[in-house]
């Protein structure tokens, strides 16, 4: 469904990402870890169009993404949520929520789109007319996802979508991600919350100073001595 | 760095020596040059010397003052309330210090009142500072004074360029040890953060107000000085918002980056102005438009960033995105002929034609600069930048 | 009694026309981040074409506006989406762009001046439009100063509707809070923002066609509207609509109670209220 | 974009340019080497004016048409007679109008320029009240002479003894305007005024020497007030003027006020039995912005065609060369004036030396547009217009037509039609 292939991303003249390919196919959790400024957030960045690869391919469902705005490729149904939330905080979450709706090919359902999100979180229904700054984190990060659902995409990407939660909303983010792969959206995860981010996922990569240094099944990756060290501290 | 250190610095002794010398040149002038020429080069010198006085606050801190015209003003009007043509009441040179210490003060009680103030706020408070002064003079003058405008007592030319060639020594100098100076550091890590340059134990507020004051000082004695060229003074003519806008123009025109990159750039900048007023001045208005959106378009970082651009293409071999690099250098060279051919054939009778040729030249520099826009964007289409 | 009546009412009249010539300078920088230094001359121009357009082919100037706003439109459409993004996309930090758009709008400024001074000179013009009195109860109003505060809250009331409730007018408002967010969304921030330029050189086009029936007309009337309206914009808050609509009001109601006393000190008084207010409030009267 | 495209575009920029200057430097070697000529063979007028910023009206409606028209009106007739030279010399001004940009600074270099590094043979007045002051130690240290147009003298009068070379040619408030306005007040009954003036040098003069003559004439002033050039909104001010009860309203203020003021007038239906305007009443723009409300509007400085025995020529000439609206029926019949009594004046010196024209325009009576025409002179100093010349001081439009209305006086009688008192009440639409 998603195939990035050599890609190499620039910060004025800092490269960030070192010839990283990966693949996802339909309906897969796919999960992207590596420490603090493995450049994670830059693949997401230049997947979702935020950023230009100065090389390499990027495609989506047979289309080649890479140079296009990123309204077009959430056009085509690819959906970023980005980390910190990012919400319209001046808006409330009923706009927030249509925002999320905003391509023309979501436009026109949002109202059945809007109470199939409230169905997912109720508490954004009951607080649909509030600002968006009066919620708590957990409220907003529930806000961000619903609004990632919106434009009622084929393949979410999560930038850390637990952080900075109690442990109680960490596990509802989880049930969340994993009851949209039933609904048969494919899933792009990045999460600092490896151990549990490998067990929902079907596969993982390993993002180290901007190359990938692994990839496999999660559970052959739980076997590898890198991952343990690095990531689960065993 | 410490002065003391940097003053055994090598390089400080090789540019200060060569600064000696270039100074030493422009003192020689007024022997050689027609009064034109040193008024010219007077005001240059003041443009110049404001811009500095401007970026020593305002580069470093990324503050955006737009005070420069009432510093500037109340100079001016020091000079006018204390050199008045009948009879000046102090020495021309106590004057000048006066009006530097008032813009001083000035600059102290604007700082304090504007500590709160951050980005465009601060940048539209400074603004209504000089509007405010101008006002309130003005209304001060009709009603209580009954003045009917001032008038200055008119100094020598040549005393007017030495004056104003000290003030500019002094400016270059202080701007060049706060640069180079703990202070200095102190001012670029309220500019990259304040609130981190405060936790490291720097005294915010004492930094910038004092700068401010600083910077105050130069453009309130060069105001004062350039008062007595001009006979007749009001708060109109004396707060004059241009002298806001213009040392922010100059300063971006010559690239903030470096310390040079403001003082080349305000010298280019009120050269190439007098240029456009006096050889197309009916055509003034849309060439330095245009050249003024050209030069944001194509050299974001000034002057000095093209250079640098450049330079490093040199270094590296070109780049592998196509810039109009090129042309602008070709365009450059156009507009520097068109100035020289200017200026060595200015004085002769009968060459006008060549003079109208150099602004030819000029003209198509500043043409191809927006072809080359044009170009940019057409080629660009495709690529999804537009 | 009287005279207080006759105070309120001149400092609304006064009112609506700053608040009129704020708004578009308000989405302009609020939104697209370009103090736009040249926002008077476009509405120097609209004033300068409705002019023409009344005195040369009698076209009712409350006509022009539907002329004269969509040709405005599309010229700031255009140099938002050519220029303005270029430089946007080349600068280093939004803050890097806001130096360099003020610098590129003062050339702006500069060519469109020339372009009104070779095309209809440095002469004052002006023309006499709805100009009869309005008698209501003791207060005589000017029918076309009414017409005009009339045109300014109309006017603004739909800007503010359209920003509230319209799908685009979302989109300009995601895109003034978080430009990348909304594009995430799928807003085209290009557009949008030159969208909202253009919607900012439409109300000062608009502005002009208001302002050319009391005020004169020349070529170099531009600034003194852009730096009330760069007062205005900071006062009610960047971005708002509804603060510079208030900030507008302030603006002319407090103007007329000091021109009352002395006419010279009104624009003393502005900076007044201005300093104040932002010791109090410096993000502006609706800034969060 | 390829980088072919660029080197191209730019290597074509260069020969281009390369080429211009090939061309000229020829054109240069006929011209321009050897030895300066001996013999002249133009007149060189140069000039810092304001093509652009605030004071950019006046150079297109003031003193700018009259120079151009003049200059060419001279070449026509084959240029101006040197005796010197022993031929006549065409006058060329193109390429030496500086742009001051309304920056008095910028005006004063340029006149630096023109009279040090051109050397130009003559230099014309700068515009505006202020830039007169500034410029004029300037014209009299390098010896030009200054035939001052758009700008009054009132502040300057004491220094004018220092000042040899200035000749100013406007009348202005205490020569003779406010004296003669002070006359007619009392010719038309008008004993209570109000005055709106700006906050300027020219305000102040105005409204200064308007309380003295009113003073003197026993005429009460009611209302004094003083507005900053960028005014919004003078429907108060109005208001209490008309409370005030006054006969008359006076503004002494600059057309962007002026027309306010009048546009809001007309809105709020406020009327006066007399108006008089200050410089903008004057120009001829003004019956096609307020129409028929013009009538019985009063202006200061005044002429119509018919004012003096020459004016329905310049009249007809001046119409033949510019639009109609570009006219100024306040200084225009006097720049006339002045430019043909420097062309006397420099034929009958017969040189291109300023300090010997300056001592014949001193001395000496010309016939002009105004008639005999002379200088009133402050001693060894400058002078300015003899009050005689002047075609009229006080005006006022009667059926659409300009019409000058002084009441006669020891400068004689200078009257075209008789005031209309009260002014009408503004048309309804």
């Amino acid at each position: 469904m998603l195939k990035v292939s050599k890609v190499n991303t620039f910060y004025d003249k800092a490269q960030a990402l070192w010839d990283v390919s990966l693949n996802i196919d339909e309906a897969e959790i796919v999960a992207l870890i590596g420490a603090n400024g493995a450049g994670k957030t830059t693949l997401l960045n230049t997947i979702s169009g935020l950023l230009r690869p100065a090389s390499g391919s990027i495609e989506f469902m047979g289309q080649r993404i890479d140079g296009l705005p990123p309204h077009n490729i959430v056009d085509m149904g690819l959906s970023h949520i980005p980390e910190g939330r990012r919400l319209f905080t001046d808006m409330s979450v009923h706009e927030n929520l249509e925002m999320g709706a905003y391509p023309s090919r979501a436009w026109k359902g949002r109202q059945e789109t809007l109470e199939r999100v409230y169905q997912s979180f109720p508490m954004l229904k009951e607080r649909a007319g509030q600002l968006a700054r009066t919620l708590s984190g957990g409220e907003q990060q529930m806000l961000a996802m619903g609004r990632g659902l919106m434009p009622k995409p084929k393949l979410c990407m999560f930038d850390e979508p637990s952080f900075g939660l109690a442990p109680m909303l960490v596990l509802e983010v989880f049930q969340v991600i994993q009851s949209l792969r039933e609904q048969g959206i494919t899933i792009l995860l990045i999460e600092q919350n490896v151990r549990r981010t490998l067990e929902i996922a079907d596969r993982a990569y390993v993002l180290e100073n901007g190359r990938i240094v692994l990839e496999g099944s999660c559970k052959q990756l739980l076997q590898e001595d890198l991952v343990k060290k690095a990531y689960l501290g065993l | 760095m410490d002065i003391t250190t940097f003053t055994s610095n090598k390089k400080f002794w090789i540019w200060g020596i060569s600064l000696l010398a270039v100074l030493a040149a422009l003192a020689t002038l007024p022997q050689w040059l027609g009064s034109y020429y040193v008024i010219l080069l007077k005001d240059i010198l003041m443009l110049v010397l404001i811009t500095v006085s401007w970026v020593i606050f305002s580069g470093p801190t990324g503050y955006m003052s737009l005070a420069s015209a009432a510093f500037f003003g109340v100079g001016v009007y020091t000079s006018a309330l204390l050199l008045p043509m009948t009879g000046a009441v102090l020495p021309l040179l106590l004057v000048i210090v006066i009006a530097g210490l008032v813009s001083f003060i000035l600059g102290l009680l604007a700082g304090a009142l504007t500590l709160r103030l951050k980005g465009i706020y601060f940048a539209v408070f400074t603004f209504g500072l000089v509007l405010l002064i101008q006002r309130f003079l003005l209304w001060f003058e009709m009603n209580i004074t009954h003045t009917r405008g001032r008038f200055v007592l008119l100094v020598e030319d040549n005393t007017i360029f030495y004056v104003m060639l000290a003030i500019f020594v002094a400016t270059l100098l202080t701007a060049y040890f706060i640069r180079r100076s703990k202070f200095g550091l102190a001012l670029q890590s309220i500019g990259l953060n304040e609130e981190a340059a405060a936790h490291s134990g720097v005294n915010v507020t004492r930094v910038k107000v004092i700068t401010f004051a600083i910077s105050a000082v130069f453009m309130g004695a060069a105001g004062a000085i350039y008062a007595t060229k001009l006979t007749y003074i009001d708060p109109y003519i004396a707060f004059n918002p241009l002298f806001s806008f213009l040392p922010v123009l100059m300063a971006i025109f010559g690239g903030l980056g470096s310390f040079y990159g403001p003082i080349i750039g305000a010298a280019l900048f009120s050269y190439l102005q007098e240029f456009l007023k006096t050889e197309f001045p009916f055509q003034y208005m849309i060439i330095f438009g245009l050249l003024l959106m050209a030069v944001i378009v194509f050299m974001p970082r000034g002057l000095v960033g093209l250079v640098q651009r450049l330079l490093a293409s040199l270094k590296e071999g070109p780049e592998e995105k196509s810039t109009p690099g090129w042309a602008i250098i070709f365009c450059l060279f156009g507009i520097l002929g068109g100035l020289v051919g200017w200026f060595i054939f200015r004085e002769r009778r009968g060459a006008r034609v060549l003079l109208k040729a150099g602004g030819v030249v000029t003209l198509i520099g500043g043409a191809a600069y927006l072809l080359m826009f044009l170009l940019t964007l057409l080629g660009g289409l495709g690529g999804g930048y537009f | 009694m009287e005279t207080v009546l006759n105070v309120a009412v001149a400092g609304l009249l006064l009112g609506g026309i700053f608040a009129l010539i704020s708004v578009g300078l308000s989405l302009q920088y609020g939104v697209a981040r370009v103090l736009n230094v040249a926002h008077g001359e476009f509405i120097m121009i609209g004033a300068f074409v409705t002019w023409v357009l009344y005195t040369e082919f009698g076209i009712n100037p409350l006509l022009c506006m539907v002329i004269v706003g969509p040709a405005i439109f599309v010229i700031g459409f255009i140099l938002y989406r050519t220029m303005f993004n270029y430089i946007r996309i080349k600068a280093p930090s939004p803050d890097a762009f806001e130096g360099n758009s003020i610098l590129a709008a003062f050339g702006l400024l500069f060519v469109i001046q020339y372009i009104a001074l070779t095309l209809w000179g440095s002469n004052i013009h002006g023309y006499t439009y709805l100009a009869f009195p309005i008698h209501l109860g003791t207060v005589t109003i000017a029918a076309n100063r009414l017409v005009t505060l009339g045109f300014a809250v109309g006017i603004s009331f739909v800007f503010y509707i359209f920003l509230a409730r319209t799908r685009l007018g979302k989109a300009i408002r995601s895109a003034a809070q978080d430009p990348a967010t909304a594009s995430l969304m799928g807003v085209n921030i290009k557009r949008v923002l030159a969208i909202c330029f253009g919607l900012g050189a439409l109300m000062a086009g608009i502005a002009g066609v208001l302002l050319s029936m009391t005020y004169p007309v020349n070529a170099n009337m531009g600034l003194h509207y852009t730096i009330i309206a760069i007062i205005v914009v900071v006062l009610g808050g960047m971005g708002s609509i509804v603060g510079s609509f208030i900030g507008g009001f302030i603006l002319g109601i407090v103007g007329s109670i000091v021109s009352y006393f002395d006419p010279g000190l009104a624009l003393v008084a502005y900076y007044a209220i201005f300093i104040l207010l932002l010791l109090v409030r410096p993000k502006g009267i609706m800034g969060k | 974009m390829s980088k072919k495209i660029l080197i191209i575009f730019s290597v074509i920029v260069l020969l281009v340019g390369g080429l211009f200057v090939a061309c000229d430097e020829e054109d240069d070697d006929v011209n321009g080497n050897g030895e300066p000529p001996v013999t002249k063979d133009e007149i060189i007028f140069g000039g810092s004016r304001p093509i652009t910023g605030g004071n950019a009206i006046w150079e297109e409606v003031g003193f700018g048409p009259l120079y151009r028209l003049w200059i060419s009106e001279v070449n026509a007739a084959g240029g101006l007679y040197i005796a010197e030279y022993g031929t006549s010399l065409p006058i060329v001004y193109e390429g030496y109008i500086y742009d001051d940009t309304s920056d008095i600074g910028t005006m004063t270099r340029q006149l630096e320029r023109l009279m040090t590094v051109d050397e130009v043979d003559f230099v014309l007045s700068p515009a505006s009240t202020a830039s007169l002051f500034a410029g004029a130690p300037i014209f009299s240290k390098y010896e030009y002479v200054m035939l001052c147009a758009e700008g009054g003298a009132t502040s300057i009068e004491d220094q004018l003894y220092a000042l040899p070379y200035f000749f100013g040619v406007l009348n202005y408030s205490n020569r003779y305007q406010l004296p003669v306005f002070a006359d007619l007040c009392l010719e038309l009954g008008i004993d209570e005024v109000a005055m709106i003036w700006i906050q300027d040098l020219h305000g102040i003069e105005y409204a200064g020497v308007a309380a003295t003559e009113f003073a003197n004439a026993g005429i009460e002033v009611l209302m004094s007030k003083s507005v900053p050039p960028d005014v919004s909104d003078v429907s108060l001010l109005l208001l209490e003027a008309q409370a005030s009860g006054a006969d008359a309203l006076c503004m002494f203020a600059y057309p962007d006020q002026n027309f306010l003021i009048i546009g809001t007038m007309i809105g709020m239906g406020i009327n006066f039995d007399a108006i008089l305007v200050g410089p903008g009443g004057n120009i001829s723009a003004l019956p096609g912005i307020f129409g028929p409300n013009i009538e019985g509007l009063m202006f200061e400085g005044a002429w119509n065609c018919n004012s003096t025995p020459g004016a329905q020529a310049f009249c007809d000439l001046f119409d033949s060369v510019y639009p109609p609206g570009t006219g100024d029926w306040w200084g225009h019949i006097l720049y006339w004036g002045g430019v043909q009594f420097f062309e006397q004046a420099i034929v009958e010196a017969g040189t291109l030396d300023n300090t010997v024209i300056r001592d014949v325009m001193a001395t000496s009576t010309f016939d002009t547009v105004l008639g005999p025409t002379w200088f009133d002179m402050f001693g060894d100093g400058g002078g300015l217009l003899a009050i005689e010349c002047h075609a009229g001081e006080i005006g006022q439009w009667q059926n659409m037509v300009p019409e000058v209305i002084d009441p006669p006086n020891q400068y004689g009688e200078k009257r075209t039609a008789d005031p209309w008192y009260p002014k009408p009440d503004w048309p309804t639409e």
